[in-house]
């Protein structure tokens, strides 16, 4: 019963209640655990905000949702909602909230994989969708091409190619498929998989990185609907908020991620948590801050980095609506003036146990 | 033999193939080799470790257990009839809507014959059109509509799709079953000076029952798949299709739980099946063939 | 459940042949030839027409309402890309009918000799009936990430036993009630004739059997062209169309996902019009009647 | 039973009043010819003469193929004659159609087989607006005209062949037509429930005081029910004679009518126009 | 033709040669009954006995129902009988089956829609092995016997139903059997062509030598046709008459039979024994 334009300007002192749509890019899972604490927490409802988070699909593009008027905000990794933009969405990234890439190209250890270039003739593992663009730079970064000199394999949705040896290397989130490898049982020590048993490719490390979760918001309204600016505002400061309780109390977030209906179980939302956090924290301009290098790099790679059928991400500079910094700004002084630390310096990521089955 | 027997002797031995099948993956999960059978280089048989061919009782055991470790998370067996029951209940929507439409086109395609050559191909090509296509334009465009109190929830984009899986056989069915009358009845309706429509109320439309059900079964059949392949593609959460995605998620780690879902799809569609087939009985009538001796 | 009648979404009262005759006598009609201008402008131009209509129509919405590309691209943008992509759109057209192929070649086969085996085998029969009917209202896709992990996610294996058994009921079913349409007068001829099983099955059963074998392979080659490209959907090697449609689509390259999809119905055609080809290539110097 | 008239071409009036009331039915140098592939045409009828006055009983009888079925088929107006006038009761085919003059019953009785017995004979009615009470009592008249009182609830499935047919028949009266087309109706029937079929129709016919025209195959059948029998001949079809079968007086249609020389006589006139042959002797001719 | 002979019941051995060759048909005392649903029985065939002598042409009659194709399936071993013995050529029906002693015609010709003309005629003998060459020749022959000649690569939807009985009547010939049985072969087809079809029966017959039995609804037919016509009656089917049809020296089966009066004393025998009534006038019994 709800979609765009909040006639009312809510105040936070009661009253009816802005109804707003948050689209994420996936089901529920701790990926998404500063909304859901935000959500938890009532930090929205002191906003004078009632959000709904809607869950994503295979086929559901977040930000076309968003550009199409069916939700408010929308997650969505910044390449993938680049090329949108230069489809014709008009979008603006209003809060980068991740500044660090999580992708890692994953292989046994006895497969000596331990850069790009190593993965020449391999048989290397991405799952398609668009999320490929970081390692087909990387691939020819080193001096590859990634049409000819490796064997490309869409992966299924979990990574039993890699554990039964049909991938070289697979793609993997730090905060996902990578734990469901360390929730596996090594066949070879009858124990859990251990980091040592493996090798990662960090995109980070390799100077592909591209920047990935981020809040976006309707180009359009922020410049026509005042009450949608200020509803932004509002919405990124009960957000941030909302992340910076993960940050404090991982293990609550979880809790109450797996209370939301996440499938798997607490120690493996507990570990995304915490890897999450390791993407976020520490956030030296404040959390949500678009950094104008890794924009940079991002644009950079989305622009050369061609895939198997020879197209980039995007083909021109995206113009200058696609991100604005100017609503995080005032969140975090609204945040800064409750006293909250909004960059995190002091951060320090738990050690995780995880258990077999993620159960 | 009588009729009761015969069907319990149907079960009987339905239930004796399943057990067959039940064994040679047992059997062949003892015998077979770990990294399984190539020919040519293309597998032809699968692995058969505990990961790609879990043992039978440790999937029953799975799905006896919790879906997870959070507290309150009900066993999978009763997680995945409660989806599958979702699933049905949209499936259902999509199932009358695309039973509908398709009834409509086969009445105008009956009507116009223009129609039914300019129709009839786009039919079929219309099915060659991948859902993955179409799924996000559905979702787009309902995300539009809202008429008064009336909104667009995401299970009718699920049970769209559906209804444009079931509806094609149920088009095509109906065509074959309006244009099914004998000339004999059609000129007798003629000489009664019966109008179109009073042969399509008497005629046409009784006539085509014994193609209608088998078609409508078919469209059930139809309008599962598409609410499985929907869930998945438009995010709509609670169904059996979403499980299945879900649990394959974790399949690297925790292999048995993923065929409880599949499990749970294939009763569902053998529900879905019978439910239609119930709906024969009270056309039963309809079902009577004319014998010429 | 097998023996009501599977109805038949392309019977050939629905889609004749050019020469076919078509069964369904409900009005008679002065014959016309093959080939003739009248058959191709009864028979062809209708759905040209409309096909032409909807592109039209399409374009224009597109053009009038500001449609905006990631919405829903323009017929022009999809026809450019299609030009652009063409290599890449082949040989994915290629590896996807590959699949189909063999999927939809196995799957018949299959078919064929075990609905011959149950129409010989009482046992058989009793048990496999209610198997495929099982089958046969199962949503196949789910199995697809299952069999990826089974075979691994470098082998085309999967996908074309997805393939392989959403074609086998149809065609298993309309087999069997085609082997056991036999009419009483020839089984009496036959048994008056001291005929064997096998000469029964290959003078009588089996060509009795050749319409009802091709209703079915009908229903199940455009069935699997799609099951070849929803089963890309659960992952394995990214050669094919269903995994370009889903990586453009990501990438918000709508006008060349739909000049994938351009490609996906294209092999669909060329499945389902293979297959009427074959049929017209064994029924020609055969009739109907009798 | 006196004398036996063999019109060698035309079909002339019939005896029955002409002046009084409009001729059942009126054709006028009616032709019919189709239209098949590639241009090429086929000549069904050709020249047809032919008047049937209220409640005469004529039979179309002629080798397979020579346009009988198309003459009754332009009566019913199921075709249209492509030359010549189709008049019923003095209106044009199409006419009479729309104002169910008529009633048809064809060479399979074509029920519904999802309508009972009852049902089916209705159908007529129910589709003409005739309200339920009414109709209910009409098709228990009918029902019981036809012997089928013990099956008005069965299904088309459950009634032997003889049974439909007089179902149909039943059927094509219940609107009490006073014209009755009727396309071999007895073509399936054995010969015993065919004899008995035919009494029926006599019965029938004689209560309700239709004009029928009869097509059928079998000479004594034309005979024994006929007031005239038309013969016709193929390619293209023509009425090539047209045998009267007058009554004595005091004589009616009954099992005996079978075993009269005059009967017998018209028998003989038949087979010879039909085989354009000259008479064989007289006494020795079946079928 | 000198007289007509009626066997009230019992059906006994004929003129033919008995002491020299075995019977084609030797049945004793043969009942058939079929289980229907739920325990009930249908007596089909009760206390048959009949002989049918090598070359003999025998017709069995009655009415619908009575179990003569019953007992003609029991002849060919498509049913078992359910008491008595039936022999051919003094063997049991199935070993006769089996030796491929008879040759059959169904009422429906049962041909194989997706064989021309030719390999339908060819069917059996290339069930039975003969080679290409000899195939050809036979059925090149039996071709033009039908009178088929320029059908021959035709399909049988291409043929009209008289042609395709032809084809049937020439498939049962196909392997000389010394026994033909024939279950109303001709039901499908109009008058004449019917009449036409009779004849070339009846030169078939004499040219091959073969026995017949002979199923039909036709008095006429029958008593043309055979040298003895068997009477049935229904529920259960039993033998109620033989009527002999013995032909005076000189005569032989041509069209002029049917305008001789002995032809139609045998006819009003074979009415008389069929209907259970008393005899009619004889001179005017027809059908
Ligand atoms: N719709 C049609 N198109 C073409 N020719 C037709 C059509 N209907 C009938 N004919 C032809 O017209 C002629 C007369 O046909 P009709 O059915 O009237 O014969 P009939 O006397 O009823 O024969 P039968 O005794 O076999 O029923 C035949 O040569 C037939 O082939
Ligand atoms: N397979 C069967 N099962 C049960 N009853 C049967 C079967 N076959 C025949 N009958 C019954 O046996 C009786 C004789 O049937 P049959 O077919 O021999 O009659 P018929 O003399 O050939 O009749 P028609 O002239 O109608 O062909 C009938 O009452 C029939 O209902
Ligand atoms: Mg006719
Ligand atoms: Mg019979």
């Amino acid at each position: 019963s709800s979609s765009g334009s909040s006639t009312l300007a809510a105040s936070s002192s009661g009253g009816a209640l802005t109804p707003v749509k948050l689209q994420l890019q996936w089901f529920t899972q701790a990926q998404f655990a500063g909304y859901y604490a935000a959500l938890d927490q009532g930090y929205f409802k002191d906003e004078g905000l009632d959000v709904t988070i809607v869950e994503g699909g295979t086929d559901i593009v977040p930000q076309t949702q968003l550009a199409d008027g069916a939700v408010d905000y929308a997650v969505a990794w910044v390449p993938k909602a680049l090329a949108s933009r230069e489809q014709g969405a008009g979008i603006t990234d209003v809060g980068q909230v991740f500044q660090r890439s999580g992708t890692l190209q994953v292989s046994m250890a006895d497969k000596n994989i331990k850069t790009a270039a190593d993965l020449k003739g391999k048989v290397v593992g991405n799952w398609g969708y668009g999320n490929e663009f970081e390692m087909f730079a990387g691939i020819t970064k080193a001096g590859l091409d990634p049409a000819t000199d490796v064997q490309l394999v869409q992966q299924a949705f979990d990574e039993s190619g890699l554990l039964d040896g049909s991938i070289d290397a697979a793609q993997a989130e730090t905060y996902n498929e990578y734990a469901q490898i360390l929730e596996t049982v090594n066949p070879a020590t009858g124990k859990l998989y251990q980091p040592s048993d493996l090798n990662v490719i960090d995109w980070n490390t390799e100077g592909t990185a591209m920047l990935q979760d981020a809040i976006w918001a309707n180009t359009e309204k922020l410049k026509s609907d005042p009450a949608y600016q200020d509803t932004t505002v509002k919405f990124l400061t009960a957000a941030l908020k909302g992340w910076v309780y993960a940050r404090d109390n991982p293990e609550k977030a979880s809790a109450i991620v797996v209370a939301a209906g996440s499938q798997l179980g607490a120690s493996h939302q507990l570990w995304m948590t915490n890897e999450i956090n390791k993407l976020i924290w520490p956030s030296p301009d404040g959390i949500g801050v678009v950094n104008a290098d890794s924009w940079a790099q991002t644009v950079n790679v989305a622009m050369n980095a061609k895939n198997l059928e020879g197209s980039t991400v995007i083909t021109k500079e995206p113009d200058a609506d696609a991100y604005d910094n100017t609503y995080v700004n005032k969140a975090l002084d609204n945040l800064k003036g409750e006293g909250v630390d909004v960059t995190g310096t002091s951060f320090k990521p738990l050690t995780v146990t995880l258990t077999e089955g993620g159960k | 033999m009588t009729r009761a027997g015969g069907r319990s002797y149907a079960v009987l031995w339905g239930l004796i193939g399943v057990i067959i099948l039940l064994a040679l993956w047992e059997g062949y999960k003892a015998l077979g080799p770990s990294s399984g059978v190539e020919l040519f280089g293309q597998g032809i048989l699968p692995k058969t470790d505990d990961r790609s061919m879990p043992h039978l009782w440790a999937m029953v055991q799975r799905a006896a257990e919790p879906v997870n470790s959070s507290a309150g998370s009900p066993p999978v067996w009763l997680a995945v009839i409660g989806a599958a029951l979702n699933s049905l209940g949209v499936a259902a929507v999509g199932w009358a809507v695309g039973s509908v439409i398709g009834l409509l086109l086969a009445i105008l395609m009956q009507r116009l014959r223009v129609a039914e050559r300019a129709v009839l191909p786009w039919l079929i090509l219309s099915q060659t059109v991948p859902l993955i296509a179409l799924a996000p334009l559905i979702v787009a465009w309902g995300g539009k509509i809202q008429i008064g109190a009336f909104s667009w929830d995401r299970w009718m984009s699920v049970a769209v799709i559906a209804a444009y899986l079931a509806f094609f056989p149920v088009a095509v069915g109906a065509l074959r079953g309006l244009q099914s009358p004998d000339t004999i009845h059609l000129e007798l309706m003629r000489s009664y000076d019966a109008g179109w429509f009073k042969t399509l109320v008497r005629l046409r439309l009784p006539a085509s029952v014994p193609y209608l059900l088998p078609a409508l079964r078919l469209g059930a059949a139809s309008a599962i798949v598409g609410t499985v392949v929907a869930e998945v593609s438009t995010g709509y959460k609670g169904g059996i299709g979403r499980m299945i995605v879900e649990f394959a998620q974790s399949g690297t780690s925790d292999p048995a739980k993923a065929y409880a879902p599949i499990a749970g799809a294939v009763v569902l569609g053998l529900v879905a099946a019978g439910l239609v087939a119930l709906l024969g009985l009270g056309l039963k009538r309809f079902n009577r063939q004319e014998v010429s001796s | 459940m097998s023996d009501e009648i599977l109805v038949d979404p392309t019977s050939p009262a629905l889609f004749a042949l050019p020469g076919e005759s078509v069964p369904l006598a409900s009005t008679r009609r002065p014959a016309t030839g093959p080939g003739s201008g009248a058959w191709i402008a009864r028979s062809i131009l209708p759905p040209i027409i409309l096909g032409l209509a909807f592109l039209l129509l399409w374009q224009l919405v597109v053009i009038v309402f500001d449609i905006k590309p990631y919405l829903l691209p323009a017929p022009t943008d999809i026809a450019g890309q299609i030009v652009l992509v063409f290599p890449l759109l082949w040989s994915s057209l290629l590896a996807t009918g590959l699949n189909a192929l063999i999927g939809v070649v196995v799957g018949a086969v299959l078919a064929i000799v075990l609905a011959l085996l149950a129409s010989r085998l009482t046992v058989f029969d009793r048990m496999i009936v209610p198997l495929v009917a099982a089958v046969a209202v199962v949503p196949i896709v789910a199995l697809a990430p299952i069999l990826n992990t089974m075979f691994g996610s470098t082998s085309d294996t999967p996908r074309r036993i997805v393939v392989l058994i959403v074609v086998f009921a149809p065609i298993f079913i309309n087999t069997l009630r085609g082997l056991r349409q036999v009419r009483p007068v020839h089984r009496d001829l036959m048994r008056a004739y001291a005929a064997s099983n096998w000469q029964m099955t290959r003078t009588v059963t089996l060509p009795g059997a050749i319409p009802f074998i091709f209703t079915g392979l009908r229903i199940a080659a455009p069935l699997g062209v799609i099951s070849a490209i929803v089963a890309e959907y659960f992952g394995g090697l990214q050669n094919g169309l269903g995994s370009r449609i889903t990586s453009a689509a990501a990438n918000s390259a709508y006008p060349r996902a739909w000049a994938y999809v351009f490609g996906a119905i294209v092999l669909g055609l060329v499945f389902y019009g293979a297959t009427l080809l074959l049929e017209w290539l064994v029924t020609r110097r055969r009739s109907s009647g009798g | 039973m006196t004398e036996t008239n063999v019109h060698p071409a035309a079909g002339g009036a019939s005896a029955g009043g002409s002046a009084l009331a409009p001729a059942a039915i009126s054709i006028t140098n009616a032709g019919k010819v189709f239209a098949v592939a590639k241009g090429a045409e086929v000549r069904a009828l050709e020249n047809i003469d032919l008047t049937v006055s209220p409640g005469e009983f004529v039979s179309l009888i002629g080798p397979s193929g020579c346009g009988k079925s198309t003459l009754l088929r332009l009566i019913a107006d199921l075709d249209e004659a492509s030359s010549g006038e189709v008049l019923v009761f003095g209106k044009s085919a199409r006419q009479a159609r729309i104002d169910q003059e008529y009633g048809i019953a064809f060479q399979s009785a074509g029920l519904l087989p999802w309508r009972s017995v009852q049902a089916n004979i209705e159908l007529p009615l129910e589709l003409h607006g005739v309200g339920k009470a009414e109709r209910t009592t009409r098709a228990e008249e009918l029902i019981e005209l036809v012997g089928l009182t013990d099956f008005r609830s069965r299904f088309p499935d459950q009634l032997s062949g003889g049974m439909q047919q007089r179902v149909a028949i039943a059927r094509a009266l219940a609107e009490r037509p006073k014209l009755l087309l009727m396309d071999e109706p007895f073509g399936a029937l054995d010969e015993m429930t065919r004899e008995r079929m035919q009494q029926e129709l006599v019965r029938i016919c004689a209560e309700t005081g239709a004009a029928v025209v009869f097509v059928t195959h079998s000479i004594p059948e034309a005979v024994f029910l006929s007031d005239r029998v038309v013969v016709m001949s193929p390619r293209p079809g023509r009425i090539v004679g047209i045998v009267d079968v007058p009554l004595g007086p005091g004589t009616s249609r009954t099992e005996a009518l079978r075993e009269n020389p005059g009967f017998f006589t018209a028998v003989t006139a038949v087979r010879e126009a039909l085989h354009g042959s000259p008479a064989v002797p007289a006494g020795a001719d079946l079928r």
